[in-house]
C-alpha cells in the first residue's frame, strides 16, 4: 500500500478524531464552529483525493473500493455543507437562548466524533470493526438528539436509544453468525471478519447460517436504514433534535445503515445456495414506501413529515437494490446520493423556517413565498425535487426504477407506482399550504446561510438533466458490483 | 441532415434563457414588455423556421442526440411530419398569445409570479413535441405540467386556485405515472429508452392493449378525457387568461399529440378492436363535456369544459383512423386522421382566441361570472365581434373552421359500413350520433356564452365602467379570427400541409385537394360528397348583400327607436333577462337527469304569504362522485387507521420488530 | 353557350325557390281554412304581408346592437343558399355539386344560430325564452337530422343531394325499412323546424306557448320581412328536400334539355302541392303539444333516425 | 474435541435457556434480579469453560465482566433503584404467563429447526452453541415484549446480551469478542442509568413522572 493514499483514507478517521479532541479541549466556544466547519472541510478534502492517489490494498483494518468511495465522498460533502449550516443554524438556537455554551462545546465534539464513526463505518474492512463504527454514530447522534433536554427530545432521544439498542443486538449477532458461517472455510481468527477475505469465499460458506445471519442483520441495520416497522425511531429523533442533527441524520445516517446492508447482500449474493436477499429486501422496500406514503398525510410537525419521506425513500432505494440488475441499481444508487442531497437541502431550509416562524406545526406555516421568497422557493424546489419531478435528479432514478421494474414485473410496479403516487399527494398538499396562501406566523427577515441549500439543489438539478461519463462510468461500475 | 433540429432547439434554449433572465428582471417596470416580447420573437422565429422546413423539405426527418438526460441514452430530439405539424400548432399559439399578454399582461397583479414560467411552460411544451426517448419525453412533459402548475398558482391569495393547482399537479403526475408505465413496456427490460428502438420492437398483444390503456390513461389525463377531466375546468380557468389560452388551446393537443405518436408511431400495427375504446371514451368525452359547460355560468369554466368537448371529437376522429387502419382500410384512416389533426389546429385557433376574449371581458369588467354581465356588445364592440366570430367557428357552423374539421369526421363516419367488424359497425354511427349531437349542444352552449354575456340588457354596474380592451390584445384576437376564416374557406391547403404526416403514419393519404375546381374538398370522390367553404362563403356574402341592397333601394328607410315590448309591463328590471341558468334550462330538464342527476325543487310559500317562492336547482359531477370521492375517503381511512402507529409505546415497537423477526425466521425455517 | 345555360338553369331555380316560398304558405294556409271551413285568406295574401312590412318603418328596441339589425340579412342568405342547394326540378346543375346534405344542415343551423342571438339581444325574457326552447330543441332536431343524413348517405353512398336523389331515382333502391324510419324522422324533424304544429304554432302569439314567434317578437317592418321570407323559404327546404329524395320521380337529370326541365318543373309543382295538403290536414289533425313534450317528440326521431341507420348496417352486412 | 468438554459446554448452554425460560414465569421483580444474577453466574461459567477448551485467555476477561458485572453490581444496583423510586414489587404482564410459556417453548423450537439446517461440517460445538443462544436471544426478547415494567425490560435486554455473548464466546477464535463484551456492558450501564436518571417507574417509554403516558411523539 503506498504511503500517500493510506494518508488519505486515515486523515478521513484522524481529522474528524482529532478536531473532537480540540473540540472537547477547545476554551472559547465561539470558535467550536469555526473548528467544526474547518475540520469538516479538510475531511472532505481529504475523501476528495481518493480520487486522484492511488488506493491502499484492502488491509486489516481498513478497505477502499469502488462501492464505498461513493459513500465516503457523499458523507464527507453533505457533512462539511451541514457543519456550515449549522453554524449560522447554531448560532441563532444561542441567541434565542435554547441551547448554552457548554451545550455548544459538547455538540460540535459529538458532531466530529460521529463523522469520525460514519466515515469508519465506510472504510472498514472487517464487519466487526464495522459494526463498532455504525453503533457508535448512533450512540453519538443519540446524544444529539436529547441535546435540548426537553421532554419530547429527551422522550425522543430515549426511544432512539432502546430500539437501537435492540438493534445494535440483532446485528451483533448477525455479523457473529457470519463469522460462524465463515470460520470453517477460511479457517478462526481475523480472517474470518476480513469482508475482502470472506466475499471470495463466500461461495463455499453454509447457506442456511448465512441466510440466518442475513435475516439478523436485515433487520438489525434495518433499524437504523428506518424500513417499517422498524422505523418507530426515526420521525421523533428527526423532529426532535436540532435540524442539522436530523439533515445529517435522514441525509448520511440512514446511508451508513444502508451500505451495511449492501455490503451482507454481496456477501449472500455471491452464494447460490442462500436465501436470495432480493425479495426480503423488495418487500420491506415496499412496505415501507406504502406506509410512509400514508402516513404523510396525517402529520403536523414540518420536520416529522420530512421523516416520513425519508422512509419512503430509503423504501424505495432498498426496492431498488432488492430488484438488482444495472438498471435498478443504478438508479438505487442515483436515487441515494440524490435523496441525501435534496433531504439535507430541505432539512436546511426547514431550520431556518422552523426559526423564523418560531414554530414546526404545519398549521401555522403559510404562504412562504410571499414572506420568506428565498426559504419558500428553496422549500418549493426541494419538495418537487423529493417528490420525483423533472428537472430534477430524483426523477430520472425514479423513472428507471418504474420503469425497468414494470418491464421485468408488472405486478410489483402497480404497488410502487401507487406509493409514489400517494406520497406525491401528501407532499403537495402539505406544499400547498406551507409555500402558499396569506403569509402566516413571524415574518422577521432571516439571516439563512441559502449557500449550503442552494447548492445541493443546483447539484440535484445538474444531475437530472446531465450526468457526467466518467460519474456514469463509474457508477455503471458500481452497479455492476453489486450484482 | 440535423441542422433543422439543431436550430429549433435553440428556440427552447432561448425561451428558458428568457426565463432565467425573467427570474432577475421579473420585479422591472418593462419587464412584462421585455419577457412577452423575447416570447413572441422566439416563437416567431420557431415558426419561421418550420415553414422553411415544410416549404422545403416536408417528409425528411431530421434528429440529433445530446448528450444530456439519460447518459446511455442520450437526450434524442427528432423532427418529422408530426412533430413539424404538432411545432406549427404550438409555436403559432405561443405567438399569438404572446402577442395578446404584452397588453393583457399590464394588468397582471403578481408578474413575478407568472413571468419566470411563462417562457419555461413554452419552452417545456416545444420540448415535448421533440423528443425522441422517453426520458426526454416525460421530462419535458412533467416540465410543462409544473411550469403550467406555477402559472395556476400565480394567484395562489385565493383558496380555489390552491386547490385547484394541487388536484391540477396530482393528476398531472398520475398521467406521467401511467406514460411511464406505458414506455416501460415499450422499452422492455433492457432499457432501451429510444424511440426508433422502440418503433422496430412490436410489443405482444397483451402489451400492445396495455400500452394503449396506459396512454388512454396518461394522455388522457393531460387531455382531459372523461372521467379523467375533473381537474381541467379548475386549472385552466385558474391560471391568467393568457395562460389559460396556452393552456386548453394548446397544451391538450400537446397531449394529443402524445397519444399520437405512442399509438400510432411507436406502437405499430394496432388490433382490430384497439379503435373502439377511444371511439366510445371520445364520443362520451364530447357530450359530457358540452353538457357540463351549458351549465356553467363562470365564462372561464365553461370554455374549459368546451375544450373536453373537442378534446372528444378529436379523440373520436383518432379512434376511427385507429380503426380503419386497423382494418387495412389506409384511405379512410388517412381521412379520419385529417380530420382529427384539423381539428387539432382548428381548436387551438379558436379556443385561444374566445379565452383571449374572455381575458378582455376580465380585464374590462373583473368578472368572470356571466350572471354579472350582459350588454357588452355596446361596450367593447370589437372584442364582442371577433368573440362572435370565434363562437361561429367553435359551434361548427359553414363557413367557418370548425364546421370544416367536423365535416371531415363526418365523412369518415360514413364510410363505417365497409368495416369487417360487427362491434365497430354498430359503434361507430352510434359514435356519430354523439358527435352530431355535441355539435348541436356546442351551439345551444355559445348562443348563451355570447348571449348573456355580451348581448341583453347591462347586469350589473361593473359594465357601465367597462371601455375596450387595449391595441395587442386586439390584435392578437383579430390574428386568431382571420385564421378561424381562413381555415374555413381554404381547408383544401390545411389538407394538403396534412398529408405528409397522414403519409409518414398511416401509410396514405387524402386525394389532393387544392387541384379540385373551385377549391372545394373532395374527401373521397366528388360524386360522393364535397364541400366548397369559399363557395358558401362568397354565396352567403352575394346573397346577403344583394337582398340588403334591394331592401335599401326599394323598401322604407324610416327607423325609430322606441322601448322593448314588455308585455303591458314598463321597463322591466334588467333581472327580468334570461339568465345563464335560465337558459340551460330547457336543456337541462332534457339531459340533467342521467348527466348530473339534476334535481329541481320548488320551495312555495304559504299560501297568502308574500315570501318569494324558490327554485332550487342541484347537480352532480357524476365523474367526480364516483371515481374520485371513494379514493380520497380510501385514503383517508388508510391514514386514519394507520396513524395509530405513530402513537404506539415503545414496548409495542418492540413486539412489531420480535414479530417481525419472528417471522422472518419462520419463513427462512419453512424455506425449501 | 352550354354554361350560360347551366348557370341560367341555376339561377331559374334559385329564384324559383325564392318566388315560391310565399306561395307555397298561402297555399297551406288556405287548405287549412278550408278543412275547418273557413274562407281563408288568398293564396296571394303572404306577398302582400310581405310587401306591407316592407314598406312599413323599422322599430327598434332601445338597446338593440348593430347584431340585431344584421341578423335578418344573414338568417336570410343562409335559408336562401341552403333552399338553393336543394335540387327542384334538376339535379346535377351547375353548383349541385356544392349541394352537401351536412352542408345544408349546418346552413339552416347557423341561421338558428344568429336568430337565437338576435332573440336575446333586445334583453326581454320572451326572447330568452324563445332561443333557449330554440336551442333545445334544435339540440335534438340537429342530431335527428344527421342520422337521417347518415342513413341516406349509406344508401346512396354519397352526401351530396343530387347524387342521392338520382340513386334513389334509380330502381335499385328497393323498399327498406330504415328508409321508412328515414321518413317519418324526416318529417318529424321538418314539423320541429318550421315551427308547426304540434311542435310550436306559427299563428299564436301568447307568449308562454310560442317558441319561434317569441325570438323575433321585436322585429318589425323590412326586417321581420326578411326573417319571414327566410322562415317560408325554409318550409320550402324541407319539403323539395323530402320530394327529391322520396319522391324522386321527373327529376330532370344533368346536363337535360329544355323538355326535360320543364317536366321536372310540373312535377315539382305538384309534389309541393300534394306535400302542402298533406301538411295542412295532419296540422289541423293534431293539437299543439306542452313545450317540454317536444323532447319526447324529437327524442322519438332521435331513436327512428339512429334505428334506421344501423338497421341499415346491418342488412348492409347480410 | 472429546466428548465430555463437549457434553460440559452443551450443559453450560442448556441451563442458560432453562434459566430463561425461568425468568419467564416469574412474578416478582427481586426474584426476576435474583434469576438473572444466576443466568449471568452461568454464563460467566460457560464463558471461562470455552476459554479454557479452546485456551483462548482474553476471554476469561469476558468471563470476569459477566460475573462481577452482570452478576453482581447490576443487579445491586436495580435493587437500590426499585427502593429508592418505590417502584412496587410484582410485574405487571402484557401477555399471561402461560401464552408466554408457550410461545418461548415454540421460539426454542424455531431456532432449534433453523439451526439443524446447517451442515453438520459446521463444527457441531458452534451448531449447538448457535441454537441454544438464538432460543435464549429470542427468549429476552420475548421477555422485553411481554413485560411492562421498565425493570423487567432492561434484565430481558441483558439476558438477551447474555445469549450474544455465548454465541460469540462460542464461534472459535472469534476477534474482538473481549471488546463487544465491554461495549455491550456500557451499553447496559447506560440503560440502567437511563432508568434510574429519567426515574422510569414503571412504563419504559415515558421518561418521566409527570407525563406516564400522553405523549408518544407527536402530540393528539
Amino acid at each position: 500500500m503506498s504511503a500517500v493514499s493510506f494518508d488519505a483514507v486515515a486523515a478521513i478517521l484522524f481529522i474528524p478524531a482529532g478536531a473532537a479532541a480540540i473540540l472537547v479541549a477547545l476554551p472559547n466556544y465561539r470558535m467550536t464552529a469555526v473548528v467544526n466547519v474547518i475540520a469538516s472541510l479538510l475531511t472532505l478534502l481529504a475523501a476528495l483525493s481518493l480520487f486522484v492517489t492511488a488506493r491502499p490494498a484492502p488491509g486489516q483494518y481498513l478497505l477502499v473500493d469502488d462501492l464505498n468511495i461513493v459513500f465516503i465522498v457523499l458523507n464527507t460533502f453533505v457533512g462539511f455543507t451541514t457543519s456550515v449550516f449549522s453554524a449560522s443554524y447554531i448560532a441563532h438556537e444561542l441567541e434565542t437562548g435554547r441551547l448554552t455554551a457548554p451545550n455548544l462545546r459538547f455538540y460540535h465534539a459529538m458532531y466530529q466524533i460521529m463523522m469520525f464513526g460514519m466515515n469508519l463505518a465506510f472504510v472498514s474492512n472487517n464487519i466487526g470493526l464495522m459494526w463498532v463504527a455504525v453503533e457508535l454514530a448512533t450512540l453519538t447522534t443519540v446524544l444529539m438528539v436529547g441535546i435540548y433536554r426537553t421532554h419530547e427530545a429527551l422522550e425522543a432521544a430515549w426511544k432512539y436509544f432502546i430500539l437501537g439498542s435492540v438493534g445494535i443486538a440483532l446485528a451483533l449477532f448477525g455479523t457473529i453468525l457470519v463469522y460462524m458461517a465463515a470460520q470453517p472455510v477460511v479457517g478462526a481468527g481475523n480472517n474470518a471478519m476480513i469482508w475482502s477475505v470472506l466475499i471470495d469465499k463466500a461461495a463455499r460458506f453454509d447457506p442456511a447460517l448465512l441466510s440466518v445471519a442475513f435475516i439478523f442483520l436485515l433487520l438489525g441495520y434495518g433499524t437504523k436504514v428506518g424500513l417499517a416497522p422498524l422505523h418507530a425511531w426515526l420521525p421523533d429523533a428527526h423532529a426532535e433534535g436540532p435540524t442539522p442533527i436530523s439533515a445529517v441524520l435522514s441525509g448520511l445516517l440512514l446511508n451508513v445503515a444502508l451500505y451495511a446492508v449492501l455490503r451482507f447482500k454481496l456477501l449472500l449474493a455471491a452464494n447460490p445456495q442462500a436465501i436470495g436477499p432480493g425479495p426480503l429486501m423488495v418487500t420491506m422496500g415496499l412496505t415501507s414506501l406504502l406506509f410512509a406514503a400514508f402516513m404523510l398525510y396525517r402529520r403536523r410537525d414540518i420536520k416529522r413529515l420530512f421523516a416520513y419521506s425519508s422512509i419512503e425513500h430509503m423504501g424505495i432505494i432498498v426496492f431498488a437494490f432488492g430488484m438488482g440488475g444495472p438498471l435498478a441499481n443504478f438508479a438505487g444508487l442515483q436515487h441515494m446520493v440524490m435523496h441525501s442531497l435534496t433531504k439535507s437541502a430541505i432539512f436546511f431550509a426547514v431550520g431556518h423556517i422552523a426559526q423564523v416562524k418560531g414554530t414546526q406545526k404545519i398549521s401555522e406555516i403559510r404562504g412562504l413565498t410571499e414572506s420568506h421568497p428565498g426559504l419558500g422557493w428553496a422549500l418549493v424546489i426541494g419538495v418537487v425535487a423529493i417528490a420525483g419531478l423533472p428537472p430534477l435528479g430524483i426523477f430520472m432514478s425514479e423513472f428507471l426504477v418504474v420503469s425497468s421494474t414494470f418491464a421485468r414485473h408488472p405486478w410489483l410496479a402497480i404497488p410502487l407506482v401507487f406509493g409514489l403516487l400517494i406520497a406525491f399527494g401528501a407532499l403537495l398538499l402539505r406544499l400547498t399550504g406551507l409555500a402558499f396562501g396569506e403569509p402566516r406566523g413571524g415574518m422577521a427577515p432571516v439571516q439563512a446561510s441559502y449557500v449550503p441549500m442552494y447548492s445541493h439543489l443546483a447539484l440535484v438539478f445538474a444531475a437530472g438533466i446531465y450526468l457526467p461519463a466518467p460519474l456514469v462510468a463509474w457508477f455503471q461500475h458500481v452497479a455492476g458490483i453489486l450484482g | 441532415m440535423n441542422s433543422t433540429v439543431a436550430l429549433l432547439l435553440c428556440g427552447p434554449a432561448a425561451l428558458l434563457g428568457t426565463a432565467i433572465l425573467a427570474v432577475a428582471a421579473s420585479r422591472l417596470v418593462y419587464a412584462t414588455r421585455l419577457i412577452y416580447g423575447a416570447a413572441l420573437v422566439i416563437s416567431a422565429a420557431l415558426l419561421v423556421t418550420i415553414a422553411g422546413h415544410l416549404a422545403g423539405s416536408p417528409g425528411e426527418v431530421s434528429a440529433i442526440t445530446l448528450p444530456l438526460g439519460l447518459p446511455w441514452t442520450g437526450a434524442r430530439f427528432r423532427l418529422d411530419g408530426l412533430s413539424a405539424f404538432f411545432l406549427v400548432v404550438v409555436n403559432l399559439g405561443g405567438a399569438v398569445t404572446s402577442l395578446y399578454a404584452l397588453g393583457y399582461g399590464r394588468h397582471e397583479s403578481a408578474p413575478h409570479r407568472v413571468l419566470p414560467f411563462y417562457p419555461a411552460f413554452l419552452a417545456g411544451m416545444n420540448l415535448v413535441v421533440l423528443a425522441d426517448d422517453a426520458f426526454s419525453f416525460l421530462l419535458s412533459w412533467e416540465f410543462m405540467s409544473l411550469a403550467s402548475w406555477a402559472l395556476v398558482m400565480a394567484h395562489h391569495s385565493d383558496a380555489a386556485n390552491r386547490r385547484a393547482g394541487t388536484i391540477y399537479l396530482v393528476m398531472a403526475s398520475f398521467g406521467t405515472l401511467a406514460l411511464l408505465l406505458a414506455f416501460g413496456l415499450l422499452a422492455g427490460p433492457t432499457g432501451s429508452y429510444a424511440f426508433d428502438t422502440m418503433r422496430v420492437a412490436h410489443p405482444g398483444r397483451f402489451a400492445a392493449g396495455a400500452v394503449l390503456g396506459l396512454m388512454l390513461l396518461g394522455a388522457g389525463s393531460k387531455a382531459g378525457l372523461v372521467p379523467l377531466h375533473a381537474w381541467l375546468p379548475l386549472a385552466h380557468p385558474a391560471a391568467p387568461s393568457h395562460v389559460s389560452a396556452l393552456m386548453s388551446g394548446i397544451m391538450t393537443k400537446v397531449a394529443v399529440y402524445g397519444f399520437i405518436r405512442v399509438v400510432f408511431d411507436l406502437l405499430g400495427e394496432p388490433a382490430w378492436w384497439s379503435g373502439i375504446a377511444v371511439l366510445l371514451i371520445g364520443g362520451v368525452t364530447a357530450v359530457l363535456g358540452i353538457l357540463h359547460a351549458l351549465m356553467e355560468k363562470d365564462l372561464k369554466r365553461l370554455l374549459a369544459y368546451s375544450t373536453i368537448e373537442n378534446i372528444g371529437v378529436i379523440f373520436a376522429s383518432l379512434g376511427l383512423a385507429l380503426a380503419f387502419k386497423a382494418n387495412a382500410m389506409p384511405s379512410v384512416a388517412a381521412l379520419a386522421f385529417t380530420a382529427a389533426l384539423f381539428h387539432v389546429l382548428n381548436h387551438s385557433f379558436f379556443k385561444s382566441l374566445l379565452f383571449f376574449g374572455a381575458g378582455a371581458v376580465l380585464t374590462a369588467t373583473g368578472e368572470r361570472d356571466m350572471e354579472k354581465l350582459g350588454g357588452l356588445i355596446h361596450r367593447l364592440p370589437v372584442t364582442s365581434f371577433v368573440f362572435l366570430l370565434g363562437c361561429v367557428s367553435i359551434s361548427a357552423l359553414p363557413p367557418f373552421n370548425g364546421f370544416a374539421s367536423e365535416w371531415l369526421a363526418f365523412q369518415a363516419i360514413l364510410q363505417s359500413p365497409e368495416l369487417p367488424h360487427w362491434g365497430l359497425k354498430v359503434i361507430v354511427p352510434a359514435v356519430g350520433g354523439m358527435l352530431a349531437l355535441a355539435a348541436a349542444l356546442a351551439v345551444a352552449c355559445f348562443v348563451k356564452a355570447f348571449g348573456i354575456t355580451f348581448l341583453g340588457r347591462v347586469r350589473s354596474p361593473v359594465v357601465e365602467r367597462a371601455h375596450e380592451v387595449d391595441r395587442w390584445s386586439l390584435a392578437a384576437m383579430a390574428v386568431l379570427a382571420a385564421f378561424c376564416l381562413l381555415a374555413g374557406i381554404l381547408p383544401g391547403f390545411v389538407i394538403d400541409g396534412l398529408s405528409p404526416v397522414t403519409l409518414s403514419l398511416i401509410g396514405d393519404r387524402m386525394p389532393v385537394q387544392t387541384a379540385q375546381p373551385w377549391l372545394s374538398i373532395v374527401p373521397i370522390a366528388e360524386s360522393r360528397s364535397s364541400y366548397n367553404g369559399l363557395l358558401v362563403f362568397v354565396f352567403i356574402t352575394i346573397s346577403a348583400s344583394l337582398a340588403a341592397f334591394v331592401i335599401h333601394r326599394f323598401a322604407s328607410h324610416a327607423l325609430r327607436r322606441g322601448p322593448a315590448w314588455g308585455c303591458g309591463f314598463a321597463d322591466a328590471v334588467p333581472a327580468a333577462q334570461y339568465t345563464a341558468v335560465s337558459f340551460a334550462q330547457p336543456i337541462r330538464r332534457v339531459f340533467g337527469g342521467f348527466a348530473f342527476r339534476a334535481r329541481e325543487t320548488v320551495e312555495m310559500p304559504a299560501p297568502g304569504s308574500l315570501e318569494p317562492a324558490r327554485l332550487k336547482v342541484d347537480m352532480h359531477d357524476v365523474a367526480w362522485e364516483i371515481f374520485y370521492q371513494p379514493i380520497t375517503g380510501a385514503i383517508d381511512f388508510a391514514t386514519e387507521r394507520l396513524n395509530h402507529l405513530q402513537f404506539l409505546t415503545i414496548r409495542r415497537y418492540l413486539t412489531l420488530v420480535f414479530l417481525y423477526l419472528v417471522i422472518l425466521l419462520l419463513v427462512l425455517a419453512l424455506w425449501p | 353557350m352550354a354554361v350560360i345555360f347551366e348557370l341560367a338553369v341555376q339561377g331559374a331555380q334559385m329564384l324559383s325557390v325564392l318566388l315560391l316560398a310565399p306561395l307555397l304558405i298561402g297555399f297551406v294556409r288556405k287548405v287549412k281554412a278550408r278543412l275547418v271551413r273557413r274562407q281563408g285568406p288568398a293564396l296571394i295574401q303572404p306577398y302582400r304581408d310581405l310587401i306591407r312590412l316592407m314598406r312599413k318603418e323599422v322599430v327598434l328596441a332601445d338597446n338593440a346592437s348593430w347584431l340585431f339589425r344584421v341578423t335578418p340579412y344573414l338568417i336570410f342568405a343562409a335559408t336562401w343558399v341552403a333552399a338553393a342547394l336543394v335540387p327542384t326540378f334538376a339535379t346535377g346543375l351547375e353548383f349541385s355539386w356544392a349541394a352537401d346534405l351536412i352542408v345544408i344542415v349546418a346552413l339552416l343551423g347557423s341561421a338558428r344560430f344568429f336568430q337565437a342571438l338576435a332573440g336575446m339581444d333586445v334583453g326581454t325574457s320572451f326572447g330568452g325564452i324563445g332561443a333557449s326552447r330554440e336551442v333545445m330543441i334544435a339540440s335534438l332536431a340537429e342530431p335527428a337530422m344527421l342520422l337521417i343524413v347518415f342513413s341516406l348517405a349509406l344508401v346512396a353512398g354519397a352526401t351530396q343531394l343530387s347524387t342521392v336523389a338520382a340513386f334513389m331515382g334509380s330502381p335499385q333502391v328497393g323498399l327498406r325499412v330504415s328508409l321508412g324510419m328515414s321518413l317519418i324522422a324526416l318529417v318529424m324533424v321538418a314539423i320541429a323546424e318550421n315551427a308547426r304544429v304540434p311542435v310550436d304554432n306559427p299563428a299564436t302569439h301568447l307568449e308562454l306557448t310560442m317558441v319561434h314567434e317569441a325570438m323575433i317578437l321585436e322585429y318589425s317592418g323590412r326586417h321581420l320581412a326578411m326573417i319571414e321570407l327566410a322562415s317560408f323559404l325554409k318550409l320550402v327546404l324541407y319539403v323539395s328536400l323530402i320530394s327529391c329524395v322520396f319522391l324522386p320521380w321527373g327529376l330532370a337529370g344533368a346536363g337535360a334539355g329544355p323538355k326535360a326541365l320543364a317536366i321536372g318543373a310540373a312535377a315539382y309543382l305538384i309534389k309541393l302541392a300534394v306535400l302542402a295538403i298533406l301538411l295542412a290536414v295532419f296540422e289541423t289533425a293534431v293539437a299543439k303539444m306542452r313545450v317540454f313534450r317536444v323532447p319526447d317528440f324529437l327524442g322519438a326521431a332521435l331513436m327512428l333516425a339512429l334505428l334506421g341507420t344501423l338497421l341499415l348496417f346491418v342488412s348492409r352486412s347480410l | 474435541m472429546n466428548g465430555l468438554t463437549f457434553d460440559i459446554a452443551h450443559l453450560l448452554a442448556g441451563s442458560l435457556v432453562l434459566i430463561s425460560f425461568m425468568m419467564l414465569y416469574q412474578d416478582r421483580l427481586f426474584a426476576l434480579i435474583n434469576v438473572f444474577a444466576l443466568h449471568a453466574v452461568v454464563l460467566a461459567l460457560s464463558v471461562a469453560w470455552q476459554a479454557y477448551i479452546q485456551d483462548a485467555h482474553h476471554l476469561y476477561i469476558t468471563a470476569a465482566i459477566a460475573l462481577v458485572f452482570k452478576a453482581i453490581i447490576i443487579p445491586v444496583g436495580l435493587h437500590r433503584i426499585i427502593q429508592r423510586l418505590g417502584i412496587h414489587r410484582d410485574i405487571e404482564t402484557a401477555v399471561g404467563i402461560g401464552p408466554t410459556m408457550l410461545a418461548g417453548i415454540g421460539l426454542v423450537t424455531l431456532s432449534m429447526v433453523l439451526m439443524l439446517r446447517v451442515t453438520p461440517e459446521a463444527d457441531p460445538l458452534a451448531r449447538e452453541d448457535l441454537a441454544f443462544a438464538l432460543s435464549i436471544i429470542l427468549l429476552g426478547l420475548l421477555v422485553m415484549v411481554t413485560r411492562r415494567n421498565a425493570v423487567s425490560q432492561v434484565v430481558g435486554f441483558m439476558s438477551l446480551e447474555n445469549g450474544l455473548v455465548l454465541a460469540a464466546t462460542g464461534a472459535k477464535g472469534m476477534p474482538l469478542v473481549v471488546e463487544i463484551s465491554v461495549a455491550f456492558s456500557i451499553l447496559i450501564a447506560f440503560i440502567v442509568i437511563g432508568v434510574f436518571l429519567f426515574r422510569i417507574r414503571e412504563r419504559f417509554d415515558s421518561v418521566d413522572v409527570g407525563a406516564l403516558d400522553d405523549y408518544r411523539g407527536e402530540r393528539r
